[in-house]
Protein backbone atom coordinates (compact mmCIF):
# COMPACT_ATOMS: atom_id res chain seq x y z
CA UNK A 1 0.00 0.00 0.00
CA UNK A 2 1.71 2.83 -1.01
CA UNK A 3 1.44 6.82 0.45
CA UNK A 4 -0.55 7.66 -2.49
CA UNK A 5 -3.36 4.88 -1.82
CA UNK A 6 -3.79 5.56 2.23
CA UNK A 7 -2.71 8.60 3.13
CA UNK A 8 -2.64 9.08 6.81
CA UNK A 9 -2.88 12.13 9.36
CA UNK A 10 -2.58 12.10 13.04
CA UNK A 11 -3.64 14.84 14.95
CA UNK A 12 -3.06 15.30 18.98
CA UNK A 13 -5.35 18.30 20.45
CA UNK A 14 -5.71 18.76 24.11
CA UNK A 15 -9.40 18.31 25.94
CA UNK A 16 -10.15 22.24 25.95
CA UNK A 17 -13.73 23.94 25.07
CA UNK A 18 -14.10 24.28 21.49
CA UNK A 19 -11.36 22.10 20.21
CA UNK A 20 -13.78 19.53 18.97
CA UNK A 21 -14.67 22.35 16.00
CA UNK A 22 -11.27 23.22 15.76
CA UNK A 23 -10.82 19.43 14.44
CA UNK A 24 -13.50 19.82 12.47
CA UNK A 25 -11.16 21.78 9.98
CA UNK A 26 -8.69 19.34 9.62
CA UNK A 27 -12.13 16.87 7.92
CA UNK A 28 -12.88 19.85 6.09
CA UNK A 29 -9.09 19.81 4.68
CA UNK A 30 -9.21 16.11 3.58
CA UNK A 31 -12.46 16.11 2.12
CA UNK A 32 -10.20 17.48 -0.89
CA UNK A 33 -8.72 14.81 -1.24
CA UNK A 34 -11.83 12.39 -1.21
CA UNK A 35 -15.09 13.02 -3.53
CA UNK A 36 -17.25 13.87 -0.76
CA UNK A 37 -20.32 15.57 -1.20
CA UNK A 38 -20.71 18.88 1.48
CA UNK A 39 -23.33 16.84 3.04
CA UNK A 40 -21.17 13.99 3.17
CA UNK A 41 -18.26 16.25 5.12
CA UNK A 42 -20.95 17.60 7.37
CA UNK A 43 -22.05 14.35 8.53
CA UNK A 44 -18.22 13.23 9.47
CA UNK A 45 -17.69 16.30 11.16
CA UNK A 46 -20.34 16.22 13.24
CA UNK A 47 -19.75 12.57 13.99
CA UNK A 48 -16.78 13.72 15.00
CA UNK A 49 -17.76 16.29 16.99
CA UNK A 50 -20.22 13.65 19.44
CA UNK A 51 -16.67 11.30 19.47
CA UNK A 52 -14.51 14.02 20.75
CA UNK A 53 -17.07 15.55 23.09
CA UNK A 54 -17.19 11.99 24.40
CA UNK A 55 -13.41 11.76 25.39
CA UNK A 56 -13.26 15.08 26.49
CA UNK A 57 -16.69 14.41 28.82
CA UNK A 58 -16.55 10.73 30.38
CA UNK A 59 -12.77 9.26 29.45
CA UNK A 60 -11.12 11.15 32.71
CA UNK A 61 -7.47 10.97 30.98
CA UNK A 62 -5.09 11.56 32.78
CA UNK A 63 -3.12 13.14 29.98
CA UNK A 64 -5.93 15.70 29.17
CA UNK A 65 -5.39 14.77 25.16
CA UNK A 66 -6.57 13.01 22.32
CA UNK A 67 -5.65 11.35 19.55
CA UNK A 68 -7.54 11.75 15.59
CA UNK A 69 -6.24 9.01 13.13
CA UNK A 70 -7.42 10.19 9.75
CA UNK A 71 -7.05 7.57 6.77
CA UNK A 72 -7.62 8.75 3.53
CA UNK A 73 -8.50 6.55 1.12
CA UNK A 74 -9.52 6.92 -2.80
CA UNK A 75 -12.90 6.26 -1.59
CA UNK A 76 -13.50 6.45 2.15
CA UNK A 77 -12.32 8.27 5.05
CA UNK A 78 -11.51 6.85 8.21
CA UNK A 79 -11.07 8.38 11.68
CA UNK A 80 -10.24 6.61 15.12
CA UNK A 81 -10.33 8.93 18.18
CA UNK A 82 -8.55 7.54 20.87
CA UNK A 83 -8.38 8.96 24.59
CA UNK A 84 -6.72 6.78 27.65
CA UNK A 85 -9.29 7.52 29.79
CA UNK A 86 -10.85 4.95 31.72
CA UNK A 87 -12.76 3.07 29.16
CA UNK A 88 -16.92 2.00 29.16
CA UNK A 89 -18.78 -0.96 27.51
CA UNK A 90 -20.76 -0.04 25.18
CA UNK A 91 -23.29 -2.93 24.75
CA UNK A 92 -24.04 -1.60 28.26
CA UNK A 93 -25.44 2.29 26.68
CA UNK A 94 -29.01 1.74 26.16
CA UNK A 95 -30.07 2.83 22.62
CA UNK A 96 -32.05 6.30 22.79
CA UNK A 97 -35.68 6.71 22.41
CA UNK A 98 -36.99 9.89 22.32
CA UNK A 99 -40.13 8.62 23.89
CA UNK A 100 -38.47 7.46 26.97
CA UNK A 101 -37.07 10.91 27.65
CA UNK A 102 -39.69 13.36 26.73
CA UNK A 103 -42.33 13.84 29.26
CA UNK A 104 -40.50 12.06 31.71
CA UNK A 105 -38.07 12.99 34.52
CA UNK A 106 -35.10 11.64 33.40
CA UNK A 107 -31.76 13.09 32.04
CA UNK A 108 -32.44 13.67 27.89
CA UNK A 109 -28.84 13.49 27.07
CA UNK A 110 -27.28 10.05 25.30
CA UNK A 111 -27.57 10.51 21.46
CA UNK A 112 -23.54 10.62 20.46
CA UNK A 113 -22.96 7.37 20.14
CA UNK A 114 -26.58 6.82 18.06
CA UNK A 115 -26.03 10.19 15.81
CA UNK A 116 -22.16 8.68 15.45
CA UNK A 117 -23.34 5.21 14.04
CA UNK A 118 -26.31 6.81 12.09
CA UNK A 119 -24.13 9.91 10.29
CA UNK A 120 -20.97 6.89 9.25
CA UNK A 121 -21.68 4.30 7.28
CA UNK A 122 -18.98 2.05 10.10
CA UNK A 123 -18.75 2.22 13.65
CA UNK A 124 -16.92 -0.12 15.79
CA UNK A 125 -15.33 1.08 19.48
CA UNK A 126 -12.83 -0.98 21.43
CA UNK A 127 -12.90 0.27 25.08
CA UNK A 128 -10.91 -1.02 28.19
CA UNK A 129 -9.39 0.15 30.87
CA UNK A 130 -6.62 1.78 29.06
CA UNK A 131 -9.01 4.40 27.18
CA UNK A 132 -11.30 3.95 24.26
CA UNK A 133 -10.85 3.95 20.07
CA UNK A 134 -13.65 4.88 18.59
CA UNK A 135 -12.99 4.09 14.64
CA UNK A 136 -15.52 5.31 11.97
CA UNK A 137 -15.77 5.21 8.16
CA UNK A 138 -17.38 7.37 5.44
CA UNK A 139 -17.49 6.13 2.27
CA UNK A 140 -18.14 8.92 -0.77
CA UNK A 141 -21.13 8.55 -2.29
CA UNK A 142 -20.21 6.89 -5.36
CA UNK A 143 -18.74 3.83 -3.39
CA UNK A 144 -21.12 4.07 -0.52
CA UNK A 145 -22.01 0.55 1.00
CA UNK A 146 -25.65 -0.32 2.14
CA UNK A 147 -25.95 2.65 4.48
CA UNK A 148 -27.30 2.51 8.07
CA UNK A 149 -28.22 6.18 7.99
CA UNK A 150 -30.53 5.24 4.66
CA UNK A 151 -33.24 3.29 6.95
CA UNK A 152 -33.90 5.91 9.14
CA UNK B 1 -13.32 31.88 21.43
CA UNK B 2 -16.57 30.51 20.13
CA UNK B 3 -19.34 33.56 18.95
CA UNK B 4 -22.64 32.68 20.23
CA UNK B 5 -25.48 34.96 19.29
CA UNK B 6 -29.54 35.00 19.51
CA UNK B 7 -31.57 37.32 17.84
CA UNK B 8 -35.22 37.21 19.05
CA UNK B 9 -38.17 38.57 17.32
CA UNK B 10 -41.20 38.87 19.64
CA UNK B 11 -44.82 39.73 18.54
CA UNK B 12 -47.86 38.60 20.44
CA UNK B 13 -47.87 34.80 20.66
CA UNK B 14 -45.33 33.99 18.30
CA UNK B 15 -41.45 34.81 18.73
CA UNK B 16 -39.05 34.09 16.41
CA UNK B 17 -35.38 33.04 17.32
CA UNK B 18 -32.36 33.32 15.01
CA UNK B 19 -29.33 31.83 16.33
CA UNK B 20 -26.14 32.34 15.19
CA UNK B 21 -23.31 29.94 16.08
CA UNK B 22 -22.20 26.77 17.40
CA UNK B 23 -25.04 25.21 19.42
CA UNK B 24 -23.31 23.15 22.10
CA UNK B 25 -24.07 23.67 25.93
CA UNK B 26 -23.64 26.67 26.16
CA UNK B 27 -25.43 28.08 22.94
CA UNK B 28 -28.69 25.75 23.72
CA UNK B 29 -29.12 27.07 27.35
CA UNK B 30 -29.00 30.78 25.58
CA UNK B 31 -31.56 29.49 23.23
CA UNK B 32 -33.39 27.81 26.08
CA UNK B 33 -33.10 31.06 29.02
CA UNK B 34 -34.80 32.92 26.14
CA UNK B 35 -37.74 30.80 24.98
CA UNK B 36 -38.50 30.32 28.98
CA UNK B 37 -38.79 33.83 29.40
CA UNK B 38 -40.48 34.52 26.70
CA UNK B 39 -42.80 31.51 28.14
CA UNK B 40 -43.25 32.86 31.11
CA UNK B 41 -44.26 36.29 29.81
CA UNK B 42 -47.26 34.60 27.90
CA UNK B 43 -46.02 33.66 24.51
CA UNK B 44 -46.45 30.51 23.22
CA UNK B 45 -45.19 29.66 19.73
CA UNK B 46 -41.53 29.72 19.05
CA UNK B 47 -39.95 29.32 15.57
CA UNK B 48 -36.17 28.20 15.88
CA UNK B 49 -34.63 29.48 12.24
CA UNK B 50 -31.01 27.76 12.18
CA UNK B 51 -29.72 29.10 9.09
CA UNK B 52 -26.32 30.55 10.92
CA UNK B 53 -25.92 27.53 13.18
CA UNK B 54 -24.53 24.91 10.97
CA UNK B 55 -23.41 22.96 13.93
CA UNK B 56 -24.38 21.56 16.89
CA UNK B 57 -23.97 19.00 19.39
CA UNK B 58 -26.54 16.30 20.94
CA UNK B 59 -25.49 18.13 24.36
CA UNK B 60 -27.26 21.04 22.61
CA UNK B 61 -29.52 19.22 21.42
CA UNK B 62 -30.38 17.50 24.60
CA UNK B 63 -31.12 21.01 25.84
CA UNK B 64 -34.07 22.33 23.10
CA UNK B 65 -35.25 18.90 23.73
CA UNK B 66 -36.20 19.64 27.31
CA UNK B 67 -37.23 23.26 25.73
CA UNK B 68 -39.73 21.10 23.80
CA UNK B 69 -41.16 19.55 26.33
CA UNK B 70 -41.46 22.72 28.49
CA UNK B 71 -43.34 24.67 25.65
CA UNK B 72 -45.72 21.50 24.59
CA UNK B 73 -46.54 20.62 28.10
CA UNK B 74 -47.41 24.97 28.00
CA UNK B 75 -49.61 24.38 25.74
CA UNK B 76 -46.98 25.61 22.75
CA UNK B 77 -45.54 25.18 19.44
CA UNK B 78 -41.82 25.26 18.89
CA UNK B 79 -40.98 24.63 15.36
CA UNK B 80 -37.32 24.98 13.44
CA UNK B 81 -36.68 26.21 10.29
CA UNK B 82 -33.36 26.40 7.71
CA UNK B 83 -32.22 23.36 8.91
CA UNK B 84 -29.19 21.93 6.92
CA UNK B 85 -29.54 18.55 5.77
CA UNK B 86 -27.30 17.34 8.32
CA UNK B 87 -29.28 18.76 11.22
CA UNK B 88 -32.31 18.07 9.81
CA UNK B 89 -30.94 14.36 9.50
CA UNK B 90 -29.73 14.56 12.77
CA UNK B 91 -33.54 15.69 14.31
CA UNK B 92 -34.88 12.94 12.62
CA UNK B 93 -32.85 10.31 13.92
CA UNK B 94 -33.19 11.50 17.46
CA UNK B 95 -37.27 11.41 16.53
CA UNK B 96 -37.06 15.07 17.29
CA UNK B 97 -39.53 15.87 14.45
CA UNK B 98 -42.61 14.05 15.56
CA UNK B 99 -42.68 16.84 18.20
CA UNK B 100 -41.11 19.81 16.59
CA UNK B 101 -41.81 20.42 13.05
CA UNK B 102 -39.33 21.59 11.15
CA UNK B 103 -39.99 24.09 8.20
CA UNK B 104 -37.87 25.28 4.77
CA UNK B 105 -38.48 29.18 6.46
CA UNK B 106 -40.13 31.49 8.83
CA UNK B 107 -43.07 32.38 6.89
CA UNK B 108 -44.07 28.96 5.70
CA UNK B 109 -43.23 28.35 9.60
CA UNK B 110 -45.68 31.09 10.62
CA UNK B 111 -48.49 29.84 8.43
CA UNK B 112 -48.41 26.33 9.13
CA UNK B 113 -48.04 27.29 13.21
CA UNK B 114 -51.38 29.32 12.57
CA UNK B 115 -52.80 26.69 11.32
CA UNK B 116 -51.93 24.08 13.55
CA UNK C 1 1.97 25.28 33.07
CA UNK C 2 -1.48 24.42 32.67
CA UNK C 3 -3.54 23.37 30.11
CA UNK C 4 -5.21 26.76 29.49
CA UNK C 5 -1.85 28.53 29.81
CA UNK C 6 -0.73 26.60 26.26
CA UNK C 7 -2.50 24.27 24.34
CA UNK C 8 -0.15 21.83 22.39
CA UNK C 9 -1.74 20.25 18.90
CA UNK C 10 0.64 17.53 16.86
CA UNK C 11 -0.51 16.97 13.33
CA UNK C 12 1.64 14.09 11.23
CA UNK C 13 0.79 14.77 7.70
CA UNK C 14 2.14 12.50 4.58
CA UNK C 15 4.10 14.83 2.13
CA UNK C 16 1.77 14.95 -0.82
CA UNK C 17 0.56 17.45 -3.04
CA UNK C 18 -1.70 20.34 -1.25
CA UNK C 19 -1.19 18.99 1.87
CA UNK C 20 0.67 21.79 2.71
CA UNK C 21 -2.89 23.68 2.13
CA UNK C 22 -4.85 21.15 4.26
CA UNK C 23 -2.43 22.00 6.80
CA UNK C 24 -3.29 25.90 6.51
CA UNK C 25 -7.02 24.97 8.10
CA UNK C 26 -5.31 23.88 11.20
CA UNK C 27 -4.17 27.44 11.53
CA UNK C 28 -7.08 28.84 11.10
CA UNK C 29 -8.89 26.68 13.33
CA UNK C 30 -6.68 27.29 16.01
CA UNK C 31 -6.33 31.34 15.72
CA UNK C 32 -9.88 31.08 17.69
CA UNK C 33 -7.61 31.07 20.80
CA UNK C 34 -5.51 33.64 20.04
CA UNK C 35 -6.36 37.51 19.11
CA UNK C 36 -4.34 37.53 15.94
CA UNK C 37 -5.68 39.53 12.87
CA UNK C 38 -6.60 38.07 9.74
CA UNK C 39 -3.73 39.17 8.39
CA UNK C 40 -1.43 37.61 10.91
CA UNK C 41 -3.72 34.25 10.34
CA UNK C 42 -3.02 34.98 6.93
CA UNK C 43 1.04 35.27 7.12
CA UNK C 44 1.37 32.66 9.56
CA UNK C 45 -0.55 30.28 7.03
CA UNK C 46 2.27 31.23 4.56
CA UNK C 47 5.02 30.76 6.45
CA UNK C 48 3.73 27.25 7.32
CA UNK C 49 3.04 26.78 3.49
CA UNK C 50 6.85 27.79 2.62
CA UNK C 51 8.33 25.63 5.87
CA UNK C 52 6.37 22.16 4.48
CA UNK C 53 7.38 22.71 0.99
CA UNK C 54 10.84 22.77 2.02
CA UNK C 55 10.62 19.81 4.01
CA UNK C 56 8.10 17.54 1.25
CA UNK C 57 11.02 18.92 -1.80
CA UNK C 58 14.43 19.13 0.29
CA UNK C 59 14.31 17.16 3.11
CA UNK C 60 14.07 13.67 1.54
CA UNK C 61 12.83 11.81 4.37
CA UNK C 62 12.44 8.22 4.52
CA UNK C 63 9.38 7.94 6.24
CA UNK C 64 7.71 11.10 3.85
CA UNK C 65 6.28 12.85 6.66
CA UNK C 66 6.16 15.75 9.00
CA UNK C 67 5.27 16.25 11.80
CA UNK C 68 4.20 20.12 13.10
CA UNK C 69 3.68 21.30 16.39
CA UNK C 70 1.30 23.80 17.38
CA UNK C 71 1.83 25.59 20.97
CA UNK C 72 -1.05 27.73 21.55
CA UNK C 73 -0.65 30.53 24.09
CA UNK C 74 -2.52 33.26 25.47
CA UNK C 75 -0.54 36.34 22.93
CA UNK C 76 1.01 33.66 20.63
CA UNK C 77 1.10 30.66 18.19
CA UNK C 78 4.23 28.61 17.99
CA UNK C 79 4.81 26.06 15.33
CA UNK C 80 7.20 23.86 14.92
CA UNK C 81 7.32 21.75 11.49
CA UNK C 82 9.84 18.89 11.67
CA UNK C 83 11.01 16.68 9.15
CA UNK C 84 13.38 13.27 9.59
CA UNK C 85 15.27 13.93 6.65
CA UNK C 86 18.99 14.70 5.45
CA UNK C 87 19.01 18.89 7.03
CA UNK C 88 21.08 21.08 5.75
CA UNK C 89 23.05 24.03 6.98
CA UNK C 90 20.86 27.57 7.18
CA UNK C 91 23.96 29.25 7.49
CA UNK C 92 25.08 28.12 3.90
CA UNK C 93 21.90 29.52 1.91
CA UNK C 94 22.65 32.68 0.65
CA UNK C 95 19.93 35.47 1.02
CA UNK C 96 18.24 35.95 -1.97
CA UNK C 97 18.24 39.25 -3.92
CA UNK C 98 15.53 40.35 -6.61
CA UNK C 99 18.59 41.67 -8.67
CA UNK C 100 20.68 38.61 -8.51
CA UNK C 101 17.92 37.10 -10.22
CA UNK C 102 16.13 38.78 -12.43
CA UNK C 103 17.85 39.61 -15.75
CA UNK C 104 20.40 36.63 -15.16
CA UNK C 105 20.31 32.89 -16.03
CA UNK C 106 20.10 32.10 -12.58
CA UNK C 107 17.62 29.61 -10.65
CA UNK C 108 14.76 32.23 -9.76
CA UNK C 109 14.04 29.85 -6.71
CA UNK C 110 15.41 30.61 -3.50
CA UNK C 111 12.77 32.71 -1.42
CA UNK C 112 10.54 30.71 1.54
CA UNK C 113 13.55 30.82 4.21
CA UNK C 114 13.59 34.44 3.63
CA UNK C 115 9.68 35.03 3.11
CA UNK C 116 9.60 33.18 6.96
CA UNK C 117 11.72 34.71 8.52
CA UNK C 118 9.92 38.30 7.62
CA UNK C 119 6.45 36.80 8.06
CA UNK C 120 6.89 35.13 11.70
CA UNK C 121 7.88 37.43 14.96
CA UNK C 122 11.01 34.87 15.70
CA UNK C 123 12.46 32.07 13.15
CA UNK C 124 14.51 29.32 14.56
CA UNK C 125 15.99 26.00 12.65
CA UNK C 126 18.25 23.73 13.93
CA UNK C 127 19.27 20.75 12.02
CA UNK C 128 21.43 17.95 11.28
CA UNK C 129 21.67 14.96 9.66
CA UNK C 130 18.91 13.25 11.50
CA UNK C 131 16.43 16.36 10.88
CA UNK C 132 14.96 19.49 10.60
CA UNK C 133 13.18 21.58 13.34
CA UNK C 134 11.78 24.73 11.82
CA UNK C 135 10.54 26.63 14.99
CA UNK C 136 8.71 29.86 14.16
CA UNK C 137 6.75 32.18 16.65
CA UNK C 138 3.66 34.57 15.98
CA UNK C 139 2.72 37.20 18.44
CA UNK C 140 -0.68 38.72 18.78
CA UNK C 141 -0.58 42.25 17.58
CA UNK C 142 -1.25 43.41 20.88
CA UNK C 143 1.83 41.72 22.51
CA UNK C 144 3.95 42.33 19.21
CA UNK C 145 7.72 42.38 19.58
CA UNK C 146 9.87 44.62 17.71
CA UNK C 147 8.57 42.39 14.61
CA UNK C 148 11.16 41.80 11.64
CA UNK C 149 8.52 42.24 9.31
CA UNK C 150 7.93 45.68 10.26
CA UNK C 151 11.69 47.08 8.91
CA UNK C 152 10.90 45.56 5.44
CA UNK D 1 -7.86 18.04 -5.29
CA UNK D 2 -6.78 21.72 -6.20
CA UNK D 3 -8.78 23.54 -8.78
CA UNK D 4 -7.08 26.17 -10.46
CA UNK D 5 -8.32 28.10 -13.28
CA UNK D 6 -7.62 31.27 -15.27
CA UNK D 7 -9.54 33.50 -17.17
CA UNK D 8 -7.98 35.71 -19.94
CA UNK D 9 -9.51 39.28 -21.38
CA UNK D 10 -7.62 40.09 -24.50
CA UNK D 11 -7.97 43.62 -26.15
CA UNK D 12 -5.22 44.75 -27.99
CA UNK D 13 -2.11 45.15 -26.34
CA UNK D 14 -3.82 44.51 -22.98
CA UNK D 15 -4.23 41.25 -21.39
CA UNK D 16 -6.51 40.85 -17.96
CA UNK D 17 -5.31 37.40 -16.63
CA UNK D 18 -7.78 36.13 -13.63
CA UNK D 19 -6.50 33.29 -11.60
CA UNK D 20 -8.65 31.40 -9.27
CA UNK D 21 -6.97 28.97 -6.55
CA UNK D 22 -3.37 28.72 -5.13
CA UNK D 23 -0.38 29.70 -6.97
CA UNK D 24 1.75 26.85 -6.66
CA UNK D 25 3.86 25.04 -9.15
CA UNK D 26 1.50 24.14 -11.32
CA UNK D 27 -0.73 27.06 -10.80
CA UNK D 28 2.29 30.15 -11.63
CA UNK D 29 3.04 27.54 -14.63
CA UNK D 30 -0.51 28.01 -16.14
CA UNK D 31 0.09 31.93 -15.44
CA UNK D 32 3.22 31.76 -17.52
CA UNK D 33 2.38 29.57 -20.37
CA UNK D 34 -0.58 31.38 -20.87
CA UNK D 35 0.97 34.90 -20.70
CA UNK D 36 3.71 33.12 -22.87
CA UNK D 37 1.22 32.68 -25.77
CA UNK D 38 0.16 36.08 -25.73
CA UNK D 39 3.24 37.65 -26.04
CA UNK D 40 4.46 35.40 -29.02
CA UNK D 41 1.20 36.92 -30.37
CA UNK D 42 2.14 40.36 -29.76
CA UNK D 43 0.35 41.10 -26.32
CA UNK D 44 2.97 43.57 -24.47
CA UNK D 45 1.20 44.41 -21.53
CA UNK D 46 -0.39 42.35 -18.34
CA UNK D 47 -2.56 43.19 -15.62
CA UNK D 48 -2.71 39.98 -13.23
CA UNK D 49 -5.63 40.06 -10.83
CA UNK D 50 -4.91 38.12 -8.04
CA UNK D 51 -8.41 38.60 -6.07
CA UNK D 52 -8.92 34.96 -5.90
CA UNK D 53 -5.41 33.72 -5.67
CA UNK D 54 -5.39 34.46 -1.88
CA UNK D 55 -2.61 31.98 -1.33
CA UNK D 56 0.73 31.71 -3.10
CA UNK D 57 3.83 29.52 -1.99
CA UNK D 58 7.35 30.65 -3.05
CA UNK D 59 7.35 28.29 -5.70
CA UNK D 60 4.81 29.81 -7.89
CA UNK D 61 6.00 33.04 -7.15
CA UNK D 62 9.70 32.06 -8.58
CA UNK D 63 7.57 30.89 -12.06
CA UNK D 64 5.77 34.49 -11.87
CA UNK D 65 9.63 35.88 -11.97
CA UNK D 66 10.81 34.07 -14.69
CA UNK D 67 7.72 35.56 -15.99
CA UNK D 68 8.03 39.22 -15.58
CA UNK D 69 11.59 39.10 -16.55
CA UNK D 70 10.27 37.57 -20.12
CA UNK D 71 7.86 40.24 -20.05
CA UNK D 72 10.25 43.11 -19.38
CA UNK D 73 12.95 41.82 -21.78
CA UNK D 74 9.84 42.00 -24.53
CA UNK D 75 9.44 45.82 -23.44
CA UNK D 76 6.14 45.30 -22.20
CA UNK D 77 4.89 45.46 -18.69
CA UNK D 78 3.49 43.56 -15.83
CA UNK D 79 1.16 44.25 -13.17
CA UNK D 80 -0.68 43.56 -10.41
CA UNK D 81 -4.32 44.11 -9.07
CA UNK D 82 -6.07 43.15 -6.05
CA UNK D 83 -3.42 41.89 -3.82
CA UNK D 84 -4.44 40.48 -0.20
CA UNK D 85 -1.91 42.41 2.18
CA UNK D 86 -0.17 39.24 2.83
CA UNK D 87 0.68 39.06 -1.15
CA UNK D 88 1.28 42.93 -1.36
CA UNK D 89 4.09 42.27 1.90
CA UNK D 90 5.22 38.81 0.01
CA UNK D 91 6.29 39.98 -3.12
CA UNK D 92 7.45 43.59 -1.11
CA UNK D 93 9.67 41.16 0.76
CA UNK D 94 11.14 39.95 -2.56
CA UNK D 95 11.25 43.31 -4.66
CA UNK D 96 9.05 41.98 -6.59
CA UNK D 97 7.11 45.26 -6.64
CA UNK D 98 10.01 47.43 -8.23
CA UNK D 99 9.68 45.54 -11.61
CA UNK D 100 6.09 44.70 -11.17
CA UNK D 101 3.50 47.21 -9.78
CA UNK D 102 0.79 46.63 -8.07
CA UNK D 103 -2.71 48.73 -8.00
CA UNK D 104 -5.58 48.10 -6.03
CA UNK D 105 -8.32 46.95 -8.95
CA UNK D 106 -7.90 46.45 -12.93
CA UNK D 107 -9.10 50.33 -13.91
CA UNK D 108 -6.79 51.55 -11.63
CA UNK D 109 -4.09 49.17 -13.50
CA UNK D 110 -5.47 49.65 -16.76
CA UNK D 111 -4.88 54.02 -16.52
CA UNK D 112 -1.92 53.92 -15.08
CA UNK D 113 -0.46 51.45 -17.63
CA UNK D 114 -1.91 53.76 -20.31
CA UNK D 115 0.71 56.46 -18.59
CA UNK D 116 4.02 54.59 -18.40
N1 LIG E 1 -14.70 7.88 25.29
C1 LIG E 1 -15.49 7.45 26.30
N2 LIG E 1 -14.94 7.11 27.49
C2 LIG E 1 -15.71 6.67 28.52
N3 LIG E 1 -17.06 6.54 28.43
C3 LIG E 1 -17.67 6.86 27.27
C4 LIG E 1 -16.91 7.33 26.16
N4 LIG E 1 -17.78 7.55 25.14
C5 LIG E 1 -18.99 7.25 25.61
N5 LIG E 1 -18.95 6.82 26.89
C6 LIG E 1 -20.10 6.36 27.72
O1 LIG E 1 -21.20 6.11 26.87
C7 LIG E 1 -22.34 6.87 27.29
C8 LIG E 1 -23.18 7.26 26.10
O2 LIG E 1 -22.52 8.23 25.31
P1 LIG E 1 -23.35 9.11 24.28
O3 LIG E 1 -24.27 8.23 23.50
O4 LIG E 1 -22.39 9.89 23.47
O5 LIG E 1 -24.26 10.09 25.15
P2 LIG E 1 -23.86 11.14 26.30
O6 LIG E 1 -22.44 11.54 26.08
O7 LIG E 1 -24.83 12.24 26.07
O8 LIG E 1 -24.09 10.41 27.58
C9 LIG E 1 -21.77 8.04 28.04
O9 LIG E 1 -22.68 8.58 28.97
C10 LIG E 1 -20.55 7.42 28.72
O10 LIG E 1 -20.95 6.73 29.90
N1 LIG F 1 13.64 20.93 5.53
C1 LIG F 1 14.75 21.03 4.76
N2 LIG F 1 15.54 19.95 4.57
C2 LIG F 1 16.66 20.04 3.80
N3 LIG F 1 17.05 21.17 3.17
C3 LIG F 1 16.30 22.28 3.31
C4 LIG F 1 15.12 22.27 4.11
N4 LIG F 1 14.59 23.52 4.07
C5 LIG F 1 15.40 24.26 3.29
N5 LIG F 1 16.43 23.53 2.83
C6 LIG F 1 17.55 24.01 1.97
O1 LIG F 1 17.56 25.42 1.99
C7 LIG F 1 17.46 25.94 0.67
C8 LIG F 1 16.69 27.27 0.65
O2 LIG F 1 15.32 27.04 0.90
P1 LIG F 1 14.27 28.14 0.52
O3 LIG F 1 14.76 29.45 0.97
O4 LIG F 1 12.97 27.72 1.07
O5 LIG F 1 14.19 28.17 -1.07
P2 LIG F 1 13.90 27.02 -2.14
O6 LIG F 1 13.13 25.95 -1.46
O7 LIG F 1 13.15 27.70 -3.20
O8 LIG F 1 15.26 26.56 -2.58
C9 LIG F 1 16.82 24.84 -0.14
O9 LIG F 1 17.13 24.92 -1.49
C10 LIG F 1 17.40 23.60 0.52
O10 LIG F 1 18.68 23.32 0.02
Amino acid sequence: MTVQEIKEIMLTVPMIPDMELAVTKTVESLSRFIPFTGDQVDEVKHAIIEACMNAFEHSRSADCRILLVFKVGPCKLTVEIVDHGKGFDPALVEDPKIENKLFKNVRKRGWGLKLMKHLMDEVDIVSNRNGTVVRMVKYADAYRKEALNESV
Amino acid sequence: MNQFNIDIEHTGDYAVIRSDGYINNLGGEKISEECCRLLESGCRNFILNLEKSPIVNSIGVSILIELIERVLESDGKLVFTNLTSTIAKTFRIMGLLQYAGAFPDELTALDEIKKM
